[in-house]
């Protein structure tokens, strides 16, 4: 566990975008291993459809940022061919959403082969991929799914919610050795063309450095009740603790950022100090996050727990089109402000 | 077919309009009366017209994510359509859809923002046509980018052995985002990608509403007959951006030559010089389109909007 | 929820496998609805690797058991396109394992086009999968994933412990009017040619009937230790269950028959009786089952658990191949009895 | 390669004797000292030996389940492989992947049990060779049954694209498990299928070893030379059932013919006609096979066994 350190605008300048500051991330571990390369849908000229590859190829060409035929399965396959063989590949998947066509490459060979092979061979790749709803893109294009990944074992999972975090970890996810899920959440990339939290746009050093993968955040501290979540619903609950810090209720707030490996220590801590729990997740509601925190607090010591703890998920329906109808399933700030408020109560 | 062109470039313009019309001073995706992706078909209303002129009442469609061309020559009603677009409870899916994922019984069409996952879809239906010992053809749309998906061999293999009534229909318009055929895929005709099937495979060239007839007329009819799938690419154009809001800075110079690739104002001076249009009859194609474009939105907007709860509805049936 | 009828020999006579069972039930309705019918790899002359179809191809011929090419996005596609038109499709994905090539159309077509569609099409499809290890199969053939697709909305899913469940099970999937994912357990479809437990041969009435989804079954009633569990590990349960009964120590033993719908007011009444509360699942620990059930004691009342609950599964591994190391990961007889020994203590 | 080939068999009939040895009277695939599904490759050595023949060090090969011809032919050590699928600490990989899961990262060897997936895998391994300037060339195999799994079709397309060294080779032993290619191919040779990614394709008829060697020979030439990928599909035969335990009802009067197409017999036999072997040499390659198999057997025998706690290890490096 860190405390998240407010990134410091040390001579009051540099403040940049999530999508930017994964970008520079790549760029630098680019210059600083010519076995780092990129390929996607996209991700040339284009620059990555949210931002993620932003002037990479004007730097390093298409001989490095490689775009890809719609063929997720042979490009996803291929980025384990060569880490196989010692490359550092990041690989982008345009939508998360898109995994279930790609799904056996990533789960039976990026995720297995190193345990299958009894650790002789390392799959040192970087799967990056956008997830997340808010902008009516409807079912196919809206879901989060971490816990779908975090459910299968032998894939790190991590997902900033933040662009100091962004790219931290995204230096440490490309150096790692073994292949991390990289998913961030359009609605935090701080995009030009859609709506976002100004939490998105944020001081980041103009230097490479890391933040290290499997320790939480608190990204505030607070007394009375805990919130465990992760990726854009911590901006979300940073505004709702801001807010309701006026009305006298200290809300903790936990950045997961990683769920695979978890950090169960500082969430317990945690739910032990508030005695109350919420959490928030933009992923489906039944069998996922919110489960395991649940678990991890009932198989250590539910009389933590002074009051039933909570769950604002989305209610295990796929992600509807219209605006009024997602904002309904979606885990919005008044909502999370409503669950604190009971807890509080 | 020029009729039913024009109605497809009216209603695209329509709702191009009305999609960006609340999207200012900043743009955000999210925000209006119609959010979301948008893409729109301008340019390749050829296929779609060529392609549907030959389908009846109880033939499928499935489309990918540009739709609305292929849903409006297929029959599917403007009118349900448009207030599936803006999100209203008397659109074909209550707003739950949206413009990528349309869906219509009745005229069995439907549509799927997956690439390539359309293909297999449609395989399903054809085989329930021909175990109901119908007459009925399915036909599965696509991009040249989906042509690449494993989803498409898989399907064609599968509709060649079991011999069933599909043609499959890859409207080629050089571009799959910004990334151009010539980087994605490694030969220059899909068509001779049919011969592996033991299929027909025929490219139709220049974006010609009468030569797409023709050799969709073919497969059609192969198909209808019990004689099994087909294989059509078209060569056409996409005259706007991939979606809206994309500034096509990778197309370059291309850019400016696609005015004189639009084929509506080619196919038009065509039947004119042929004598089969006269210059009055455009003008009343397109008051009529302008009018029937006008009442689908004007219904759209009249339309309740969902409620927060109707989220919870339809998981499951 | 239901107390489990245990099958009566009631001539004395009929005892048959989970498998036959199963082939048994998909039999009845094709002949009651010519609209039923079956098609994946092997399920013709071969009857299925795991004996799922055995004797179908005898009576219905080629043309309604459809042996298919190794292509599980065109037929399970083709599935759901047949089921669009209203006929009723059971299709066999040989393994689950093998979810990930043809993942996209199970959750983004399959799952989906019925709340899509605003409630227009329905998805009358069954698609039945084969699941578990412990006989060496490794990491590609012996996953039990059904926290995977119970996280993912639109798509019920469920697991049968034992015949007369299976046979029942079967019939309400192909009479639902939803896609229903029916997985069962290798090892409990009491093939000849691998070990078994003698509850996989059990009585079965000769006619067609249902069995409810969505309704968990008190497999056992007892007062000290509820555990919850499916498919497989419910047989492993009942036989701790006995062998602990002359310990002294009252196991209630719940069968969950499905995960979606849950049934959660079998599983609280249970707990709030017992306050002792192990979960068993053969699936991988974290983000699954486990958690859920989890959660739904901690969001209801965690005072119920007297002590703090206990996980037992999979923990985040692929199976390994070697029979002692898979064996150490499995929720084996011994394991869940050394779990409910401690709640019990 | 007649000598590799027997090498091969009688690995393959010792696995098969063992693999049985203790599962009687009640056969049950998880009993004995090698448990587990067994898909062992007689009849299809021809494929292996005239493939490997051209592979050097450093060059890679992905197999699919039925891996053992491949990996002995490419030079994975009998021993490390065999007490992998005895399930041994000193096995290839520690007894965690078994029979469907060798990794050899010194032979760039690995293999994977789902149908089709090694094609991708190749690609990348290639994509890295070329990356570094290398000369190397990486191979896929998979049976004839895997030519119609979506990721076949996705990497030929990528391979072609980017001019990469793979190359595919299709085992066509006519059946994948119970269906016969004719139920799951829509055409009679894959070989046509290259021309849909603008590639070469050869179809290699009647098993035989020097057709294959010669064919393997120029593909892999081509490869190594910079000129991209190529397919080659053998025409083989699976003499055994799909797996062990397969009852084989399904393949009919076929069984009975299936001892006139071994082609090891038929080889030596040729080989002798052409002066080529000995029936001294063909007894002593017989009986050096025998040693080193035996040997390996009793290698794999005589190692430990793992822990369940070693289960817990190298989820992650
Ligand atoms: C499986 C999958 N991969 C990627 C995408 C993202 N995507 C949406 S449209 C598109 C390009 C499609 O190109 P093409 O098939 O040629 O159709 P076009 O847009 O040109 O009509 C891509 C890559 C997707 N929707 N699904
Ligand atoms: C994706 C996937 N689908 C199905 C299977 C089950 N399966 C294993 S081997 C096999 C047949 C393979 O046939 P073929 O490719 O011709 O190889 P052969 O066994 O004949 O060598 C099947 C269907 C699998 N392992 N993976
Ligand atoms: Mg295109
Ligand atoms: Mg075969």
């Amino acid at each position: 566990m860190t405390t998240t350190e407010t990134p410091q605008t040390a001579d009051g300048t540099r403040r940049i975008t999530t999508a930017k500051a994964m970008a520079e991330a790549i760029a630098l571990e680019m210059r600083a291993n010519p076995e780092v390369f990129v390929m996607g849908e996209d991700v040339g000229a284009y620059g990555g459809i949210f931002g993620s590859t932003t002037d990479l190829f004007a730097e390093f060409g298409a001989d490095r940022v490689i775009d890809t035929p719609i063929s997720e399965t042979a490009f996803i396959g291929a980025g384990i061919g060569a880490a196989v063989e010692g490359m550092r590949p990041v690989v982008e998947l345009m939508f998360i959403d898109f995994y279930g066509v790609c799904m056996d490459q990533i789960t039976n060979h990026m995720a297995k082969i190193h345990y299958e092979s009894g650790g002789a061979v390392n799959v040192p790749m970087v799967l990056m991929s956008a997830t997340g709803a808010g902008y009516s893109d409807a079912a196919q294009h809206s879901q989060s799914l971490w816990g779908t990944f975090a459910h299968l074992p032998g894939i790190k999972v991590v997902a900033p919610s933040n662009p100091y975090d962004a790219k931290g970890l995204m230096a440490s996810a490309i150096r790692d050795d073994n292949p991390v899920l990289y998913l961030f959440h359009k609605g935090a990339q701080g995009l030009v063309w859609m709506a976002k939290n100004p939490r998105s746009i944020a001081h980041v050093p103009e230097e490479a450095y890391t933040v290290p993968i499997g320790e939480a955040a608190v990204a505030r501290e607070g007394s009375d009740v805990s919130i465990v979540t992760l990726s854009l619903s911590v901006q979300h609950s940073l505004d709702v603790a801001e807010e309701l810090e006026g009305e006298g209720i200290s809300v903790e707030v936990i950045d997961l950022r990683s769920l695979v490996p978890l950090d169960t220590e500082t969430v317990l801590s945690s739910v032990a100090k508030t005695g109350k729990l919420l959490v928030v997740d933009e992923d489906y509601k039944s069998y996922g996050m919110t489960g395991e925190i649940a678990a991890i607090v009932a198989e250590t010591d539910p009389t933590m727990l002074s009051k039933p703890m909570k769950r604002l998920a989305v209610p295990d329906v796929p992600i509807p089109y219209a605006r009024t109808m997602e904002y309904g399933i979606l885990p919005t700030r008044d909502k999370i402000a409503a669950a604190v408020r009971e807890l509080a109560s | 077919m020029y009729r039913e062109m024009v109605r497809i470039r009216h209603y695209e313009g329509r709702i191009l309009q009305e999609y960006h019309a609340d999207k200012t001073p900043a743009w955000d995706i999210g925000a209006g009366l119609i959010p979301g992706e948008m893409h729109l078909s301008a340019g390749q209303e050829p296929a779609a017209v060529g392609v549907c002129a030959h389908l009846r009442k109880g033939d499928a469609i499935t489309a990918p994510h540009r739709p609305h061309h292929f849903a409006l020559a297929h029959g599917v009603d403007m009118k349900a359509m448009t207030a599936e677009i803006y999100g209203r409870t008397s659109g074909l899916c209550q707003g739950k859809g949206g413009h990528m994922h349309l869906f219509d019984p009745e005229n069995h069409f439907s549509c799927s923002g997956i690439i390539g996952q359309g293909y297999p879809v449609a395989c399903g239906q054809a085989m329930a046509f021909k175990r109901r010992g119908t007459d009925h053809v399915a036909v599965a749309v696509a991009g040249e980018g989906a042509a690449n998906q494993g989803a498409f061999h898989e399907s064609l293999n599968l509709a060649a052995v079991w011999n069933l009534p599909v043609v499959f229909v890859i409207e080629d318009n050089d571009w799959a985002i910004s990334v151009p055929r010539s980087h994605s895929t490694a030969n220059t005709s899909n068509a001779d990608r049919a011969a592996g099937y033991g299929m027909p495979g025929v490219r139709v060239e220049n974006n010609d509403p009468d030569a797409i007839h023709e050799a969709a007329g073919a497969a059609i009819e192969r198909a209808r007959a019990g004689e099994g799938p087909s294989l059509l690419e078209i060569h056409t154009v996409r005259l706007w951006g991939h979606f809206e809001g994309d500034a096509q800075a990778y197309r370059g110079a291309e850019l400016e030559t696609l005015d004189e690739r639009d084929p509506i104002p080619a196919y038009a001076a065509r039947l004119i010089e042929a004598g089969d249009l006269t210059d009055d009859q455009v003008e009343q194609i397109k008051a009529e389109a302008d009018a029937e474009v006008d009442a689908a939105v004007q219904f759209a907007l009249g339309s309740p909007i969902p409620t927060a709860d109707d989220a919870l509805l339809h998981v499951f049936a």
